[in-house]
């Protein structure tokens, strides 16, 4: 099987864990205006949803601490495997980084498959260099490796994961806290149109040291998403436009 | 599931004093209670998961809570129905609705349909509710456990914050089962409205977990975990 | 002199730039709910604003980019001296670290002055731990000095800061992009209620290392200010709401 | 400078068709053109900086940019009158005024000032402005260069990025000073409301700088870099 290129067309993709691990209707119409299908993140155990709260709203959008429920990696690709090799859009998968054994292990039943474009992995938020550098490496196959990482610490990262051999990074939620209702703090996933100066940064910053990034946070008009283009991004994600019902129609970039 | 276009046409408040929304729209949209929306007002940040019940006439009532930016004449599209409503035993002669903290909008509407059944109806709520209509007896949710002998169904209304002191209200020991049939519709955030299996709603059942957005929010409740 | 203790009855400030090089009226109304007066930062040289736009808000809040215009340390001491020894309450001065040299140059000039509890260094966003630690050495003097960080560096740089002999780090706002109106893309500080779950996050994350951290970014109500505190923040800082307009005499902690 | 409670009693629209608010207040205010409030609403992020003008009533005209979510019966705290404002000579006999893109009332208030002292006033305006009072003659900017050679007061009102472009609009040459005495009131955020030096607001100076909110909003016109 030939190794694709990570070139996107147009340069637009969903965010992982917006769009299910397979579109639903919805979801379908707005692949139209999509390059690529992510999916949700896959751990190769299933994992359970975070108890307590979920879900916090804050001043620039809302915190999610949802703790990636899956079916974990055997169950998912029995489920949905022929689905992506029926998009009629490329797929990328999306793989919980935890253990590089069980990361090589998913990774090595992916290549065979139909349809899919290229592997995304999310990183531990704390990973060091070093664990960074072992997971893409563990993740090493045919299909190229997008190493996602949260966008106040990918500066940090992004040599190793590349040197490790990831053909691009990709960027995920900035890490916030709030009060929790029952006391305490949650911690959790920043997402809303609050996180786009922040993303922007994130993307020039890594751009002009020519970095492949692919850009994502914040992003509610086809404006923002040129913006981010422009400063750099070899493509952009879309995150919480996707959930919020607006007419996608007109997104193109 | 469709889109339809509609248009606020005056705001109210609902027996709670909280903000409602009387919605016109050309087709008549018609959700069983606990259906819910996804309106999209062009300010949405995630999904906007809004609660309606048909009117009288062919206007729906949106329930709070609502975006505070809607306005007499915002133009909304709605997304819906969704989800899976409460759905009422044929035949029915005693319905017991019992509703915490929440708009008490989408019972009322099951009552009235009861109501037209012929089913006595009484209805239990936590804080109190100030004037219903005649037929419509109300009580203090202290009441309930009286009810659980007499119901052959009991609504439920209520935050998922509130299941773990349920069994509390009803006057059940830990660990038993509901007498009668119930169902109930479990209130919490769905910022991607079911097009993600995001997780945010997930609610636990006695086995596993389900989606409140795809696989509720009206759960039996006996399979629920509380 | 003896060394004064970094402790703030109460433990809340303004952030340094928030009320001026000294208070004037309106600022001094506001003084009479805090612990201490942090200063404009100050450098050696003048500094001229900034160029260009300067201001540009966003959904959660706004983005400065101003230069950090000060008529230089002489000039500031000559002014502003005898009234930072005339206030009621003590005074941190905040100096702009740039050459460690230029730093210790400051430094020294300050021990003399009477009503300081303390320095301030806003270190350069992008510094490294050794330059981090260099200019933290130089500011080495009688007075304890804290050190201010960007919140999003703030993890990797305070065991530097701290074994440099900083007495206690704070929280500097968040930097971001945004496209500015004449094309290009402004970079500044982030300021507004949306910086509040990451400032939060950013002090709970030093403080259960046992890192000693003045927190500060999005505060806009009391009950956002003790949450901070109970995070572990040592004493927080107000920003933006003190430009607000917004009437602060039940502001207590 | 001090705080008085106002009311915004309506909201009406400028003669741009922007968003304006009538505010009353137990105390009579009178700012001067160009000056500017500090209005607390209680939801501001930073200083939310109005200018306003008194009106025959009084009343206070809240001039656009508004904060969105005013409507009739927002309460709000105002402080001020900050800044300097503009400060017509006297005798005066010809008075021009100048607005660009901004709300053009607080010429117009100068305008009836100047009115009342039987000084002839005309006002240009880009884009152009509908019906104006009679006495008030209104031509297109493109006419503003003949106005230099008449009058013995210009009055400006204009966003900061129009300064590099003025010079055309009079038809000067480069580095030409202005031929009467003028006054401009220079628009650009003032996140700080002249509480913290923060630099936001820097405007140049043919020698130096100064800051909008404490020195300005309104300058000499031949001493500000144009
Ligand atoms: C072996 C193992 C199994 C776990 N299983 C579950 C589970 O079934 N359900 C559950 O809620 N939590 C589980 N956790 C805890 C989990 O790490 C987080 O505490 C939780 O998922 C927070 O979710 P979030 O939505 O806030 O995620 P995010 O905010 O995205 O991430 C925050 C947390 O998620 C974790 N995380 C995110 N991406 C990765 C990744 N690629 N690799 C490793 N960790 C990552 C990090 O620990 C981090 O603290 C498990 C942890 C481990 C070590
Ligand atoms: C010797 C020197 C003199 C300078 N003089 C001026 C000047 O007079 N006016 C001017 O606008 N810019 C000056 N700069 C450029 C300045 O570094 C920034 O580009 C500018 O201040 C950005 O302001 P900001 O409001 O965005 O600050 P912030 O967003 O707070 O900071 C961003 C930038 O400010 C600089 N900065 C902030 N704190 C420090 C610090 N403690 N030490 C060093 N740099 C810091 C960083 O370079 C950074 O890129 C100077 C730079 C140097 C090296
Ligand atoms: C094997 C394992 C399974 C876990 N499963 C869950 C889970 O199902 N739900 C959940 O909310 N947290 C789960 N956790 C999360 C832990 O309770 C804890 O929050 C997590 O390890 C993060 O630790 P930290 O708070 O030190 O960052 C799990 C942790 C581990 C190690
Ligand atoms: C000595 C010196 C003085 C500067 N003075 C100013 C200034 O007065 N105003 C300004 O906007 N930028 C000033 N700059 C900023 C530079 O133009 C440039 O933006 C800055 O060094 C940041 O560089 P970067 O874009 O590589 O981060 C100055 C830079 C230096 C080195
Ligand atoms: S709201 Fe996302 S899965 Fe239900
Ligand atoms: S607005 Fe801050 S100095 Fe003018």
């Amino acid at each position: 099987m030939a190794k694709f290129d990570l070139a996107f067309s147009p340069p637009l993709m969903n965010a992982a864990g917006t769009l299910g691990f397979v579109p639903e209707r919805r979801g379908l119409a707005a692949l139209e205006r999509l390059g690529a299908f992510v999916t949700n993140p896959i751990s190769r155990q299933a994992r359970t949803p975070a108890a307590g709260q979920r879900y916090l709203e804050y001043a620039g959008g809302f915190m999610l601490h949802t703790g990636h429920p899956n079916p974990g990696f055997k169950t998912a690709v029995n489920r949905y495997a022929r689905l992506w090799a029926s998009l009629e859009l490329p797929v990328i998968v999306h793989l919980l980084a935890q253990e590089p054994a069980d990361l090589a292990w998913m990774v090595e039943r992916l290549e065979g498959l139909e349809g899919l474009m290229g592997i995304e992995i999310g990183l531990p938020p704390e990973a060091s260099a070093a664990q960074a550098t072992e997971l893409v490496d563990a993740a090493w196959s045919e299909l190229p490796v997008i190493a996602r990482l949260p966008l106040e610490g990918a500066a940090q990262l992004a040599w190793s994961v590349l040197q490790a051999g990831a053909a691009a990074i990709s960027l995920s939620a900035p890490r916030g806290a709030l009060p929790a209702s029952s006391a305490g703090l949650l911690c959790g996933r920043l997402h809303g149109p609050g996180v786009y100066p922040l993303a922007l940064r994130a993307v020039h910053s890594l751009a002009v040291q020519d970095i492949p990034v692919i850009g994502c946070g914040g992003i509610y008009s086809p404006e923002q998403a040129r913006e981010m283009l422009l400063a750099g991004a070899l493509a952009v994600q879309l995150d919480a436009v996707l959930w919020s019902g607006r007419d996608l129609q007109t997104f193109t970039v | 599931m469709k889109v339809y276009i509609a248009q606020v046409s005056a705001l109210l408040l609902d027996e709670r004093r909280r903000l409602a929304a009387r919605l016109e729209s050309e087709e008549l949209i018609s959700p069983a209670p606990g259906q819910y929306f996804l309106a999209d007002d062009g300010a949405a940040i995630c999904a906007q998961t809004i609660f309606c019940v048909r009117q009288e006439e062919a206007s729906l009532l949106a329930l709070p809570p609502l975006p505070v930016a809607w306005q007499p004449g915002s133009s909304l599209r709605l997304l819906g129905p969704l989800g899976n409503g409460v759905t009422l035993p044929r035949p029915l002669r005693r319905l017991a609705l019992a509703v915490f903290e929440e708009s008490p909008t989408n019972l009322l509407s099951l009552a009235r349909q009861a109501n037209q059944q012929g089913a006595e109806v009484a209805l239990f709520a936590e804080p109190p509710l100030p004037a219903l209509p005649a037929w419509l007896e109300a009580s203090p949710l202290a009441a309930l456990p009286e009810a659980l002998t007499w119901a052959d169904f009991l609504a439920l209304d209520l935050p998922s914050s509130s299941l773990p002191h349920l069994r509390q209200h009803l006057g059940l020991p830990s660990h038993a089962a509901c007498p009668c049939p119930a169902q109930a519709l479990v209130r919490l955030p769905m910022p991607c409205g079911a097009v993600a299996e995001c997780g945010a709603c997930a609610v636990s059942m006695r086995r596993g977990w389900r989606l409140a957005c795809k696989d509720g929010p009206v759960f039996d409740l006996n399979d629920l975990e509380w």
